[in-house]
């Protein structure tokens, strides 16, 4: 038992707090969300205070009635209001002195579209909040429709393939550079393949919140829309990073870092088969989807080589 | 006991509900700056700068961020304020909607002006009327020194227990906003004595870190049908505490609104007209001129415009033998202005009376002396039982 | 009731005149209003400001229509075709120019005062703000109003040496205004 | 009107709380495969634990033992173990037993 006890992966040494939500609630089977919100609390501890809206995530966060399916202090609200009512949260938190992380849990809809807005607002006034995005690319509790982080070529129910249609015809918004580049106090992606990254990022968000605006971009693929076979949603996810489709990086007060860099990269193909949205590209169309992953990944590897900026 | 004195000081309508705000010690301020209201966010924000107001004060992006962020404060616990106008209230459309739901005894001016479509950079309240069915508290104030009044007024109200409802009191841009004129500004002591009260009620829900509640939650057939019952429950006794608080104000400063309505020489009156905001200023001028030629006509201002103060209306304007109804905006879809229209639902209790409808003083046109005295004239004609026009538009009949 | 419609252009202060005059009425323990109406804030466009003074709370909250007393800020303003309109008989006008009245502007006009404020102004200030100068001439064409009224609520708006030169500008405007009467 | 129908909500707004109703969702009936384990090839590594969405599966001391009360048959830790500890087996194999009962 003493040689298992040492194989136990260190992710569990992270958790500071026990389970937040109830056993069963109403997220699909193999949805890397219900990983991403159980995961989250443990790590950052009981004085969370969850902030969501209407999304894949709110049927669990939200309550029914009086009834509650997770134990965290929460504050619902309307889809352009997630990131402004956080700060009036947060604000009268810091103004009494009491303890709090105020977390924004929303989707990439929300953050990247109709909540964007405030989003920026609030990065610009170094709120101090943490804002995760679980990003399955698209709205999907609606019914899979496009967002502006839905990927170039990919098929969604308003960007269908057909005669005159080749899914979707721009670039996705690519967000976490976007939050950056609002010189915030710590920006990071993070994959529920790569837990232990996971984890030692939100360890960092609930320090550098304390500082200013935190954004976490939480790569979240949707087995429905995205059409995956819900066991491989994590295979899915880590084959992201090792694409480079999805590279693990973090900025802390402007300094970029990689933090798994991938020695050698694979093919975007082997991500892409994965799943049934990309189903349709052809060759061109695909080596048009390996330049963009290129191209972002070449800026990150830009910022990063910056090194840290001169005191 | 002898009337609380303040300061007195020539400053304007938005001056005076920043002073306001700041006399009642707001623990979050967050405003977007837009005509005819910015100056009070600039003054909230010098008062910041100035070390005379201790309130966290967010300057915002937008308005939508601006009523999200004082709603949570509240919710959290904190004592908040807002201005907005015009495009800025309807943008906020969805987050007052929620403000209200939520209870969040949120305290706002909005300073009135026309809406968006036709561009119009000018007073008119049809800004107030389309977020009328938000669930706010909906009031109108007639000068500088019952803006001041009002808002430390408001504070009673939306935090009071029984109500727990945010607060919109709205004032016409530009002939209120600039205008300047004397007001006393109270002793932040005596308005921290005058909001006392509120600090020995029970303590409303609160958003506190590591409590297992949520605020905002589903409302599932009955629990949704109970929220909106207790929200309009609520609003049925704004009314009462309205006129409550009014009278402890007039107690406590000198200085009394009426409540809900204010009636101005309507008790031997045969006709009426009622008015609401700025316009009330002038009608009592026109009232008093024309009971000087021989009318024996009253005014009724509108102060409270949600909840409609229906019953102590129909008491004020019962018996009268015709009404005429001055509103600053329309309603799409009816012919009559929509204070006039809301008036005649009250028919059962005020008789078939003639009930003339004015639409005047949209985008900054001036509701002037000579307007109101065809008003009169022309409701004096339908008392004596003469043909009337139902609606008037005044401006493009004069 | 005394009624003021005072025309200038965005910067000039007219809006702040409109203030300090009312002010000035306050401290003589007069009841007073006074409003602007312009749109967007602009340098340089024409803007309109109104005060009422009265020895009673004033209620009316209309524009001024039939004003006792015009203040021009902007002699170039002279050219506007409604700049006298409902003036009433036995009309005042203060105006900011550097050459004397050849003729009477208008029928209803009793009293001229002419100043110069913009050149006290710029001596005295530094820069071509006339309004506080305009009110010491309006002090002195009117007699409504006593001159250590208005130096008095000068200070509600202005402190330091911009108290003092504007304090200068309003007793010079006093002084030196000059005043013709039509019979 | 007189309403007289007890309260769902003791405030005067719509508010959940989970210290007064709890609520959960019987997920375990969802399944149309379940996870069953080879304690033999089990290293107590955790990983299964770790990316059951559910966070189902219980620390045994020594191994992770598949929670079938809420487990939604995903096969998430059958895939990601990388022992191979894990497969998943038809449901109706284990009609008999009902919901519990593991590998």
């Amino acid at each position: 038992m003493a040689d298992k006890a040492k194989k136990k992966s260190r992710v569990f040494d992270y958790f500071c707090t026990g389970e937040q939500f109830a056993g069963g609630v109403a997220w699909c089977a193999g949805c890397p969300l219900e990983l991403i919100a159980r995961f989250v609390p443990k790590v950052l501890g009981k004085d969370m205070v969850l902030v969501g809206t209407p999304s894949c995530a709110a049927p669990v966060f939200h309550g029914q009635n009086v009834g509650a399916w997770h134990k965290l202090a929460y504050y619902a609200c309307v889809m352009t209001g997630v990131a402004s009512s956080a700060a009036g949260l947060s604000r009268y938190y810091h103004r009494i002195g009491r303890e709090a992380t105020v977390v924004c849990f929303t989707g990439d809809g929300c953050a990247a579209d109709v909540g964007f807005q405030p989003l920026s607002g609030a990065a610009e006034r170094n709120e101090k909040i943490i804002y995760l995005t679980y990003d399955n690319e698209g709205y999907m509790n609606t019914g899979n429709q496009r967002s502006s982080a839905t990927p170039l070529g990919a098929a969604t129910t308003t960007t269908p393939v057909g005669v005159a249609a080749r899914g979707k015809p721009t670039l996705a918004k690519d967000m976490p550079i976007i939050m950056a580049m609002h010189h915030v106090a710590y920006v990071a992606t993070a994959s529920p393949s790569h837990l232990e990254d996971f984890a030692k990022k939100l360890v960092k968000a609930k320090a550098k919140k304390e500082e200013g605006f935190v954004y976490l971009h939480v790569f979240c693929p949707c087995p429905v829309g995205w059409r995956i076979d819900p066991d491989k949603t994590i295979q899915v996810a880590r084959m992201a990073v090792r694409t480079n489709y999805f590279p693990l990086w973090e900025a802390e007060d402007g300094h970029f870092r990689l933090t798994q860099e991938v020695a050698e990269p694979r093919p975007l193909a082997e991500f892409t088969r994965l799943m049934r949205k990309f189903a349709h590209l052809n060759e061109g169309e695909m080596a048009n989807l390996q330049q963009v992953v290129n191209e972002r990944y070449a800026l990150i590897k830009a910022l990063c080589a910056m090194g840290k900026p001169p005191a | 006991m002898k009337a609380k004195k303040g300061q007195v000081r020539v400053i304007t309508g938005n001056a005076a509900a920043a002073h306001a705000a700041r006399l009642c010690r707001p623990d979050i301020v967050s405003a977007y700056p837009i005509t005819p209201q910015s100056e009070v966010t600039e003054m909230l924000s010098q008062f910041r700068a100035d070390g005379l107001m201790d309130a966290e004060v967010v300057e915002v992006e937008g308005e939508n961020s601006a009523m999200n962020l004082v709603c949570a404060a509240s919710i959290a616990g904190a004592r908040t304020f807002t201005a907005t106008s015009s495009y800025g209230l309807v943008f906020m459309y969805d987050a007052l909607l929620e403000t209200a739901a939520y209870r969040a005894p949120v305290v706002m001016v909005n300073v009135n002006r026309e809406t968006p479509g036709i561009h119009a950079v000018s007073s008119g309240q049809q800004d107030m009327i389309s977020t009328r069915d938000s669930g706010w508290v909906q009031i109108i104030v007639e000068d500088c020194q019952e803006i001041l009044d009002q808002i430390i007024m408001a504070y009673r109200l939306a935090e009071d227990y029984d109500i727990q409802l945010p607060v919109m009191v709205n004032y016409d841009g530009f002939y209120l906003s600039y205008l300047a004129e004397a007001v006393e500004i109270p002793l932040i002591e005596d308005v921290d004595r005058f909001l006392e009260p509120l600090k020995k009620q029970p303590e409303r829900p609160k958003l506190v870190p590591g409590r297992p509640v949520g605020c905002g939650t589903h409302g599932i057939e009955l629990g949704y049908v109970e929220a909106r019952y207790k929200h309009c429950m609520a609003l049925e006794r704004v009314l009462g505490k309205v006129d409550e608080i009014d009278r402890g104000f007039g107690a406590y400063f000198g200085r009394g609104y009426g409540g809900q309505i204010e009636a101005y020489r309507t008790e031997d009156a045969e006709l009426a007209i009622l008015v609401s905001g700025s316009a009330a200023g002038t009608a009592r001028t026109v009232v008093d001129a024309k009971r000087e030629a021989g009318v024996r006509v009253g005014m009724v201002k509108l102060r409270l415009f949600r909840p409609f103060p229906a019953g102590r209306l129909t008491a004020a304007l019962r018996g009268k033998k015709a009404i005429g109804v001055i509103d600053r905006s329309v309603s799409f879809g009816w012919p009559s202005g929509p204070i006039c229209t809301e008036l005649k639902a009250l028919s059962s209790g005020l008789g078939s009376v003639p009930i003339l409808s004015y639409i005047d003083g949209l985008a900054n046109m001036d509701i002037t002396v000579e307007h109101i005295g065809r008003v009169i004239d022309e409701t004096a004609a339908a008392a004596r039982g003469e043909p009337y026009q139902e609606v008037t538009w005044l401006p493009l009949e004069s | 009731m005394k009624e003021i419609r005072i025309h200038g252009r965005g910067g000039q202060g007219a809006v702040l005149a409109a203030r300090m005059l009312a002010s000035a009425f306050v401290v003589e323990g007069r009841f007073v209003a006074s409003f602007p109406m312009y749109g967007f804030e602009r340098r340089g466009a024409p803007v309109v400001a109104f005060t009422r003074i009265d020895d009673k709370p004033i209620r009316e909250k209309t524009q001024v229509y039939h004003p006792d007393c015009l203040i021009v800020i902007d002699p170039g303003l002279m050219k506007l075709p409604t700049l006298f309109a409902g003036l009433k008989p036995e009309g005042i006008l203060i105006l900011n120019s550097p050459r004397p009245l050849k003729a009477r502007p208008n029928d209803n006009l009793k009293t001229g005062a002419v100043i110069n404020a913009t050149r006290i102004a710029v001596e005295e200030i530094g820069r071509d703000i006339p309004n506080t100068c305009l009110l010491g001439a309006f002090a002195a064409a009117t007699g409504w109003l006593a001159l250590s009224s208005l130096l008095t609520s000068l200070g509600e708006y202005l402190s330091g040496d911009m108290l003092q030169r504007n304090l200068r500008s309003v007793e010079r405007g006093y002084r030196e205004v000059e005043v013709i009467r039509w019979s | 009107m007189v309403i007289k129908r007890k309260n769902i909500f003791k405030n005067e707004s719509a508010w959940s709380n989970a210290d007064e109703l709890f609520l959960c969702l019987d997920t375990g009936s969802w399944r149309t495969q379940r996870p069953v384990l080879d304690r033999a090839k089990c290293n107590y590594c955790g990983l299964c634990a770790l990316y059951c969405p559910p966070q189902c599966l219980k620390d045994r001391g020594d191994y992770f033992e598949p929670d079938l009360e809420f487990c939604k048959g995903c096969g998430i830790c059958a895939t990601e173990c990388p022992r191979h500890a894990i497969v998943m087996a038809p449901e109706g194999d284990f009609a008999d037993e009902g919901k519990k009962g593991s590998g």
